[in-house]
């Protein structure tokens, strides 16, 4: 069995907090851990965040879906805008940059361009599509109904 | 989010609530730079009721500790939930700030 | 200001527990207190209960729109679907049947019925509107942000 | 939602785990139907791991006890969540079923 639910706001940060707030409480349907709860949150705060950024250049006029799919193993998230795409290749170079940065003087350190690659490392599977206008970032975390936070089944 | 401002010794501990994301990552931002104009250069950051941080509000933090470092200035975090944490240990930032249990740890850290 | 999210599900039973959590969780935003969360989620629950069953009769191919919008001083929740309309006379019995039931004997106890009562008792408004084949249940609590369950500002 | 039985002394104990609503009614009132038919008629319904019950939650223990009544058995309920009581005692059910605070007491007022 398959349990679904979209989610669609208006392109505004002020809107980003139920989103998190929202994927969050979700997750506690299924058994992942509150810290892994806590990674599928930043996950979908980060792909939301980009959609708004910089498909829409921050222009709040649009909107951003989201769907969330549980079957008994898998968590599926796609964000799906219709801005500007994402550069697939800029992507698997984000997707290849290690979060580990072998400076410690602050001045090295880069300010963002983190997100795709905190997604990345965070889900186990990552994909990116954009066909007649949608652009849909797709992400899927694999959880095991025995194991994991013991939280009840899935159908509970 | 909402920033509270205390006054500890000669430091300035911010005490963030909420959430540090895209929508509050400039208001911290602001703040620092507003205290670092006047020559206020010593921060500690008191996450204890920062619930969730993403990227955006990473970058705020990484952004303020480069501009009072300029100035000859320092930013130290404190109170960090468990779930906070891990998020700056997947970014391998507590290898740029250093991080204290508690605010009054932090501000004691600067007096040597 | 207003934050605004759209849920949608397919009107399948087995998706409410998806809309109950997220709205229970998505009140934690405002300053409502956990049994006041509960009874949002209560009415939400009974509102996109009664469209899957009402409306589209337990036809699970139909969708049920909900939108929770947050301004400084109210929560406004409606429910949509495009199923058969809910015949506003009934809707006003409901609403004046009393949830109170004077016989203690439990064959007197009605089974069901009790589902629109609940949602005009916890609630500070409601309303009903079927238009252009859109029907849409329109529930609204006002809370302060002064006292309350002292949860944070809005904009937290 | 997940149904867990115990059989304590002679009556069966239902320990129900999640939400009680649309989706799970008829599982109780099936479960309930089945042991009836066993004449086994004494149930203790315990709700301490349930989260969440509406109007169809609320009326599947309706129509249980109705049942069982008829057959000269009976449903007592235990360990209700504040919230859970609260639904209870806004829809004035609190009148029609005995409620305890544990499924111990529950079942030992069974005995008298
Ligand atoms: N949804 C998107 N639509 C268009 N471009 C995107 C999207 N997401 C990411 N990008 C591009 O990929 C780059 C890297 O994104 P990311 O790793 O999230 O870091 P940041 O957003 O901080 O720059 C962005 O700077 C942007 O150019
Ligand atoms: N969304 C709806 N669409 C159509 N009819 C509805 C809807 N909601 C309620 N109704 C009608 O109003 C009646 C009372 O609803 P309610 O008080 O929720 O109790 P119940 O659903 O248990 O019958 C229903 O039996 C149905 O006839």
């Amino acid at each position: 069995m398959q349990r679904k639910i979209k989610l669609v706001i208006d392109s505004d940060l002020e809107n980003i907090a139920l989103i998190g707030t929202a994927i969050n409480k979700l997750c506690s349907l299924i058994p992942l851990s509150d810290e892994e709860a806590f990674q599928m949150e930043l996950c979908v705060v980060e792909a939301v965040t980009n959609s708004i950024k910089h498909a829409y250049g921050y222009d709040s006029e649009h909107q951003v879906e989201i769907n969330f799919v549980l079957s008994s193993e898998e968590l599926t998230v796609d964000i799906c805008d219709k801005g500007t795409p994402l550069d697939k290749e800029l992507m698997e170079k984000k997707f290849k940059e290690p979060l580990e940065c072998d400076d410690t003087d602050p001045d090295n350190v880069p300010e963002g361009g983190r997100g795709l690659a905190i997604i990345n490392t965070i889900m186990d599977n990552v994909s990116y599509k954009s066909e007649k206008g949608i652009n849909c970032l797709t992400m899927k975390k694999r959880f095991n109904l025995l194991v994991g936070g013991a939280k009840g089944p899935v159908n509970g | 989010m909402v920033i509270v401002e205390e006054r500890m010794d000669s430091v300035d501990v911010l005490r963030l609530e909420g959430r540090l994301d895209a929508s509050s990552a400039n208001d911290l931002k602001e703040k620092v730079n507003d205290f670092a104009q006047e020559k206020r250069l010593n921060f500690v950051i008191d996450m204890a009721a920062i619930d969730f941080i993403d990227s955006s509000g990473l970058g705020s933090l990484v952004s303020s500790l480069r501009s009072v470092n300029k100035l000859g200035g320092d930013i130290k975090i404190a109170s960090l939930k468990d779930a906070v944490r891990s998020i700056f240990e997947l970014t391998r930032l507590h290898r740029i700030f250093e991080i204290f249990d508690d605010a009054e740890a932090a501000v004691k850290s600067f007096e040597v």
